[in-house]
């Protein structure tokens, strides 16, 4: 039997030799244009970056690819980012260019870097969507390949943001890659109650599980004990799919039903703000692939407006929080249905209790 | 099933580089991947996912690591009747020399679909569709050669690190050595899940947060510092010189007044104020830096929406020194497994589990002393515990 | 969905081995799923003890049991039960307990 | 007991002015607080109070106004057995001629205690000490001279205001005319209780909110305008001639920059982001007035902590004009009234109702269209219901 | 019978002539030192206000005082305040001093007034105690009286606070008085749980409405289904007295375990920060009458870091909001202790989620 | 606690009149508890039916019956509830109908 447990290969056997050199003694950087950077070691040692888009859901020849590019230029090192952009990190300024035209050829765009005043925006993390999840409400690489292909001009910075801009996309609301903090989220989902199979519940499903997986207590075991099922209760279920997740005997998806909602107003970073959550602002558009028009749309317009009237290094969220959301949807002229009022948990936390809004 | 696709086919168009690109070159080399382009169209025309729910299958001594994935009609596209994926564990920072990822690029195609995800978004490596048969052998080639599976069910997830000393000048710890020290330390709790449900680690070398760890794990710890931030006059000078607006665009937006302009110079006037933001670092790198003693603050709870709505990290230890071989730390984080794992439901996460335990009588659990710093502020209701 | 011959039995089962009607399981139908698990092949006693109390877990509380409890109640280690059941407590163990087939958490 | 009251009197001493004091002077035409003294002592030494639970006791023809009362140890101290207290609603803004005070002081030396809390917290007058049998009597005379109960139980608690246009230069609706009109509209509600619970009204004029409107009164009206703040530049001149630091104490603390000095002008340069906070005005009251197309914001669901925390009002209406005979303002206070009594449980304040049943179900029942006004932000969480 | 729903007093009949002429038609207003203020109306008339301070538990007698200077300078005229101030009002400014001087006469201290820098401290809001009140887990009146001994000279203006700040008091969790928007709040807190008196249960209490009392479910009926009462979880029970003011029969006053919490940081008004709750900082402290020493000392001292540390015009929960929680415990040297930590409903909004905060 | 005769019985009450024996009540003791209440005496028709609505519903639920609901079941305006028991349904109408005495909301 082949060895278990071995773990992951050390990374220092990963890493080029300058930074094997330079390791944790970092003194500065420098963002040269639009997807390069320069890291200078305290050592004096200088350190490019290029960075390229991918499209996460990618084959082996894609990485082989990039393998030729690292060879020529990097010494056979490159890393990805934590957006799945890939860098190719070279001493060599003088292999900068060459990276980039090798890149471009390839046809990947160099971009996505930078903060503050001229930042582009990054790549999308994004999920599996149709292409491999049970789940989901709408699909990943379609949709978000629609959406970079409208706003790929902010990725090599040919247009600019106020600030750094993090455009997130989950098929369900599992929401793997936890896209909960993002300037801007596109996060599949149903609506429609699932559709039980009662048969199959029998033989599939935990009745506790199911039970418990609910949170608004909308399951509960069926009314005829002889049934070992469940029923749902439909003025209870906003179409989380957390039955489904622990019973397939609960498909919720519905071609007709099935759509993506858009949050605004998130970050990670503990720069100025305190990280926030995003926040619903449009809850329902419909899937229409293979170019999600509607979500498009709506994503590229609340860009553009955010660009338009946010002040220099203030992100989505920064901006919203001084400008008020009242005055957010003015400036979208979306409009404000009542599902963004919220009923969960910690709603009442949600509420304006004080006098001072804006008449917009 | 009409052999066209012409939904998919349209997204081959556009200047953002295309993943139908990527079905089609593996396509020629792959069945499975010619029948996954054809699933993706019939998703598009039906506008629904065509994959069965769930499925358990993995490798021999493992309980984690492969996520089981069943086609809904395997008649119409029997190459993708099984399509697994596996969940390859990274090397921390996702660094790479091209040996290893020739090595990987050949197993999947030896026994693969040839699709990759680089990355998944917890870190992993996806090698996205995979036969029952082949699981084993793929893995068995993989461990081979060095590489080993990803969390994945009731278990420790892949943890994963920013870049950090790697090439970031800010980071405030080894954030790649800890986390490769922390995953081979918890092997066993990565790929054999004895929780009740999963739990992540990620660590980020400074408060920029670029793994986003407050946002998505449960052990959460970000680089900081408690001395003074270091500046450099001349090199502000610079920034001033080139009519950088450091008024405008640092000072004014410090979060607590601490860092001023005093006759041109940039000074930390308030140095207890600061809250180590990282804002004004972060637009004048050449100029200011972190602070020399240097180490994490640890953050817990942090996850995806469901099942009472998304939570971020919380502070639990506002300043921890961070150097091998970490005992401090993981002799906490096992403390909190060990609550969690002992007093937590079947997919209940640790944040859930704090919130229904209550924050203090977790505290009271792990045997850490509460501090200010863990709140935003003190209770409003007047519903406390004596004894 | 397909059928299988356990015991002598056609019973149904889904791609991943777990029976689809639970009501025909019994101690040779455990047998026969165990042969599917390599390794597992004749069962042991302690094979025995794990599979009994994984069903009689599920049949009181319908429920699998969480894998702290099922290791602490038998004073198993962890390890011991990947090597009775290679492919774990949920893969393995659960499959030839003829419960349904663990969901979600993975 | 021992007549001596040594820790009650130690509490004559001191500038403040001394309840003990009023305690021992109504104690000269009062026997029953002469032994209210003494039970005041004895709560002090037991440290407990020395009063019995509830009791139910009241008026002919009314359900509430009176706070039914019985000591402990009666025996002991007989003369406040039956000590209830009298609620009678004030004139609104607490506004009074002496010789309506002489009246009720008269009645009350009559019939009760002579102790008063002018008022109690609600805005009552407390008649503080009666007997079962003199409680008729001391309504009937009341009544007689123009005075009323005030609510008690599960009704309309007596509606209070500010000062406002009574003296006040920032009222932006006739708070003391609405108020009155109010409570006279609603005696039945207030006098027989018919409500799951108690629920409260009040009305301060602008959004310094004097009656502490927003912290405690179910139906909250607090006055606003929608056009902007007058600016008379001379008086901001004097302001600063008299070296008042108008940038610091007033430009900088404007919550959203909407305010500026211009070349020695103070001008609302963004009026459109100015909240109506009152701040500037606060501060400059010669200069800035509010605007004149004034009325008020409704906010709903004040109440105390128990039984799920303290609640503050929320914002319901933005702005509505406020001129009698105030029929939008009482008829969207019936709606809701109408949805609380035939949906709440009992002892169940509107805000536990609309946190139990949700703000959107709330708004869909009385029939308010949703605006970004009621809420901070919109919600984090992806769980809304459809149809 | 006597006539019933006569309803109050009409307000207007009540109102001084200069008043009723300038009703709603004021201008601006002065303040001209402590406890007196000037407002002038559009017409020019002038209004002088003074405002003394107030025991509010007071004799007829004590009302007949007030009436006697209000029939000689004020034309038998004068209001109470939201927190309970006699205020004295007259279009003659050469009544101000005689008015004070008889009030002062009277042992009535004049001041209370004032916002922003140099505000005064006004009368503290509080409810009945031991007076009263049969839920009281301290008193009201006695415990005012021995902290407004103390603070004194900032009610008259001889110390001053840099903003506005509003002391109250609640003798029970019911917090009459709604005193959880306070800058410096006073709860009368007990910490045992009730003293079940199954006897009495029976013929005084209806069981259900006992249940759902229970802000935290401890409360169950009585496992032997013979015993018509209930049992109380004392893991669950945060000794909030609601059962009790329910039902008689679950008395929890104790000498011993009863006391005071201290909140702070509250405020109501909308100016410039949104109205803010209090928040607990000294979770308890002993009753200990007559003087409450340890009550009067631990708010006497935030009184004066507050003085000593805010800047102008900033009220105490503002302060903090700036300077942080923890530099607040620290400047007060006030323990942390975990009782401070939220476990209720809303707690994981009180959390710290970033990494911003203060070593103080 | 002090006592007093009903319906020929010595039954406990409280300082309010609210007999604290429940089980002593009976149609007798509630004719001679509403002798107290002026007005009330004789019990009519509507009496009986409001004072059984609530006896009902208590025995049922444990509770005293809501006044919204006191009303609209029973076709009673509110005015008139207080014209049958001056003191309202609570210090009247229950204490009739040998309840607990209604708590709390004062
Ligand atoms: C490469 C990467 C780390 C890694 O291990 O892979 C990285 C690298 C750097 N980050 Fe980051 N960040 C990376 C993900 C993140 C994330 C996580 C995410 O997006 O999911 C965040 C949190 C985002 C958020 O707040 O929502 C993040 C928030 C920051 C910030 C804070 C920006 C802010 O003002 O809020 C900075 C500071 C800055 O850029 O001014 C920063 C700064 C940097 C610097 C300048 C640090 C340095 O000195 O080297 C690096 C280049 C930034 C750039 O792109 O301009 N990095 N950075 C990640 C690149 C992702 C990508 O491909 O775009
Ligand atoms: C592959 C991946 C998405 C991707 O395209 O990158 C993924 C895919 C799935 N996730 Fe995830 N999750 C992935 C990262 C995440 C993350 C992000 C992270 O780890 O940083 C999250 C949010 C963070 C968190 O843990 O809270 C995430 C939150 C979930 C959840 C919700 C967990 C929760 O506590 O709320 C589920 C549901 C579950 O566990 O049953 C879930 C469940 C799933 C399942 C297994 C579907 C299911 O219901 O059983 C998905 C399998 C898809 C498939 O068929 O291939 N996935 N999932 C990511 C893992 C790749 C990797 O290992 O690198
Ligand atoms: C008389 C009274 C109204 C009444 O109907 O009785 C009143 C009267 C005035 N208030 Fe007030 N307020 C009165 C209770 C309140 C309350 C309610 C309370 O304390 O329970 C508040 C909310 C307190 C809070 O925020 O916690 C209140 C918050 C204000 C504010 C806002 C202060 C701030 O910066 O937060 C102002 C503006 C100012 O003074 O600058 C204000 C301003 C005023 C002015 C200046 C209005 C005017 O132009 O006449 C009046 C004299 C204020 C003074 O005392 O200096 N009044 N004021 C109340 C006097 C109570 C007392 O005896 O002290
Ligand atoms: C007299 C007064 C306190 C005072 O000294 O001023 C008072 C006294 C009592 N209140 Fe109150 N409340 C008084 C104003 C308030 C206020 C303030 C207000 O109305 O602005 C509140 C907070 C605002 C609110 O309604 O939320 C208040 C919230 C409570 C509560 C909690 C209500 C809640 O929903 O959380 C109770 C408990 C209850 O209703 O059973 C309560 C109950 C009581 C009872 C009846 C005790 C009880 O448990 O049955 C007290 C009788 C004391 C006695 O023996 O005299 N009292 N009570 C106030 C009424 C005087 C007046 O009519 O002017
Ligand atoms: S977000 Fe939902 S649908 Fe998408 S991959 Fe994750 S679990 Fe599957
Ligand atoms: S979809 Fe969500 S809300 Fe609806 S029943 Fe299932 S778990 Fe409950
Ligand atoms: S988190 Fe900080 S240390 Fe790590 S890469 Fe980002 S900026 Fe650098
Ligand atoms: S790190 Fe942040 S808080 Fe500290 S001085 Fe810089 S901007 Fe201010
Ligand atoms: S609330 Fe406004 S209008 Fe009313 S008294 Fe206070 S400051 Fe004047
Ligand atoms: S009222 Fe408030 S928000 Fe408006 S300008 Fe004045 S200070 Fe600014
Ligand atoms: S606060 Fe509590 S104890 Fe004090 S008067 Fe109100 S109900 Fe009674
Ligand atoms: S005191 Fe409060 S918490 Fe304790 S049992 Fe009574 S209602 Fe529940």
């Amino acid at each position: 039997m082949c060895p278990t447990d071995v773990g992951p290969p050390d990374f220092k056997t990963m890493l080029p030799d300058v930074i094997k050199k330079n390791y944790g003694k970092w003194k500065y950087h420098e963002i040269l244009k639009p997807g390069v950077m320069k890291h200078v070691a305290e050592s004096g040692d200088e350190l490019y970056t290029v960075r390229a888009g991918s499209p996460k859901l990618v084959s082996t020849d894609f990485i082989r690819d990039l393998c030729n590019v690292a060879d020529k230029y990097c010494d056979g090192h490159l890393r990805f980012t934590s957006r799945y952009n890939p860098e190719f990190l070279t001493p060599k300024k003088e292999n900068v260019e060459p990276i980039i035209k090798e890149l471009n050829k390839l046809g990947l765009p160099v971009g996505g870097t930078g903060s503050g005043p001229g930042a582009c925006l990054s790549n999308v993390i994004h999920t599996q969507g149709w292409i491999h999840c049970h789940g989901a409400a709408s699909d990943a690489s379609g949709i978000v390949k629609a959406l970079m292909d409208e706003l790929y001009d902010y990725f090599v910075g040919k247009k600019t943001l106020p600030a750094k801009t993090r455009l997130s996309l989950a098929c369900c609301l599992n929401m793997c890659g936890a896209i909960h903090a993002s300037d801007v989220a596109v996060v599949g989902m149903h609506t429609r109650i699932p559709n039980i199979d009662h048969e199959k519940m029998r033989a599939m499903c935990e009745i506790p599980t199911v039970a418990a997986s609910c949170p608004t207590k909308a399951i509960r075991r069926h009314p005829d004990p002889n049934i070992k099922s469940v029923v749902v209760d439909e003025t209870k279920c906003m179409y989380c799919g957390n039955c489904f997740t622990v019973c397939p005997a609960m498909p919720l998806a519905n071609a007709e039903g099935d759509g993506v909602a858009i949050f605004v107003g998130g970050k990670v970073s503990n720069a100025r703000k305190p990280p926030m959550f995003s926040r619903v602002v449009v809850p329902h558009l419909p899937n229409n692939p293979p170019r999600w028009p509607e979500v498009v749309n709506t994503v590229k317009h609340i860009f553009e407006v955010y660009a338009d009237n946010a002040r220099m290094g203030e992100r989505m969220g920064e901006w919203i929080q001084r400008v008020g959301w009242e005055r957010f949807f003015k400036l979208t002229d979306l409009p404000f249905p009542v599902q963004l009022i919220d009923d969960f948990e910690l709603a009442r936390d949600t509420f304006r209790s004080t006098t001072q809004f804006k008449w917009t | 099933m009409e052999d066209k696709t012409p939904m998919v086919d349209e997204l081959e168009k556009g200047p953002w580089p295309s993943y139908v690109k990527e079905l089609k070159r593996a396509a020629k080399k792959h069945d499975s991947v010619k029948d996954l382009i054809k699933v993706q169209e019939r998703s598009f025309q039906r506008k629904m996912t065509q994959w069965k729910h769930g499925g358990i299958v993995g490798v021999k001594g493992y309980g984690g690591g492969v996520i089981g994935r069943y086609v809904q009609n395997p008649e119409e596209f029997p190459n993708v009747a099984a399509f697994h994926t596996m969940r390859v564990n990274h090397p921390s920072g996702w660094f790479y020399d091209t040996k290893a990822l020739r090595t990987i690029c050949d197993i999947w195609d030896k026994h693969g679909s040839g699709m990759t995800n680089f990355h998944g978004s917890t870190g992993d490596i996806i090698l996205l569709g995979c036969t029952t048969e082949e699981l084993q052998p793929t893995f068995d080639e993989l461990s081979e050669h060095g590489f080993d599976l990803g969390g994945s069910g009731s278990d420790l997830r892949s943890p994963t690190a920013c870049v950090g000393p790697g090439r970031c000048e800010w980071a405030c710890f080894d954030t790649l050595g800890l986390i490769y020290d922390i995953t081979k330390t918890y092997q066993m709790e990565l790929h054999r899940p004895p929780y009740p449900y999963k739990t992540k680690i990620k660590a980020s070398g400074c408060p920029n947060d670029c793994v986003a760890a407050i946002a998505r794990s449960d052990f959460s710890l970000i680089g900081t510092w408690r001395d003074n931030l270091r500046i450099d006059q001349n090199a502000v000078k610079e920034y001033a010189d080139k009519k950088f607006d450091i008024q405008r665009l640092v000072v004014a937006k410090c979060p607590t007044e601490a860092i001023e302009l005093v006759k041109g110079k940039l000074e930390l006037t308030h140095p207890e104020d600061c809250v180590r933001c990282m804002h004004c670092i972060n637009l004048m790198p050449k100029a200011i830096r972190p602070g020399v003693d240097t180490g994490a603050t640890i953050l817990v709870g942090a996850k995806a929406p469901i099942i009472h709505g998304a939570v971020l990290s919380t502070v639990l230890i506002p300043f921890i020194k961070v150097q091998p071989p970490y005992t401090e730390i993981k002799q906490l984080w096992e403390k909190i497994m060990e609550w969690w794992d002992e007093n937590g439901k079947t997919r209940e996460r640790l944040a859930e589990l704090i919130d229904r335990m209550g924050m203090p009588a977790f505290l009271k659990a792990i045997d850490v002393e509460p501090c200010p710093q863990m709140v935003n502020t003190p209770r409003a209701n007047p519903y406390f515990f004596w004894g | 969905m397909p059928k299988t011959k356990l015991a002598g039995m056609e019973i149904e089962i889904d791609e991943d081995g777990f029976i689809q009607e639970p009501d025909k399981w019994s101690k040779e139908v455990a047998e026969d799923l165990a042969k599917e698990e390599s390794s597992v092949h004749p069962m042991s006693e302690d094979h025995w003890r794990l599979v009994n109390y994984i069903r009689d877990y599920y049949i009181k509380f319908g429920v699998a049991p969480p894998v702290r409890m099922l290791c602490k109640q038998n004073k198993f280690e962890l390890k011991y039960v990947y090597e009775m059941f290679p492919k774990g407590p949920a893969a393995g163990a659960c499959k030839v307990a003829g419960l349904p087939k663990p969901t979600g958490c993975v």
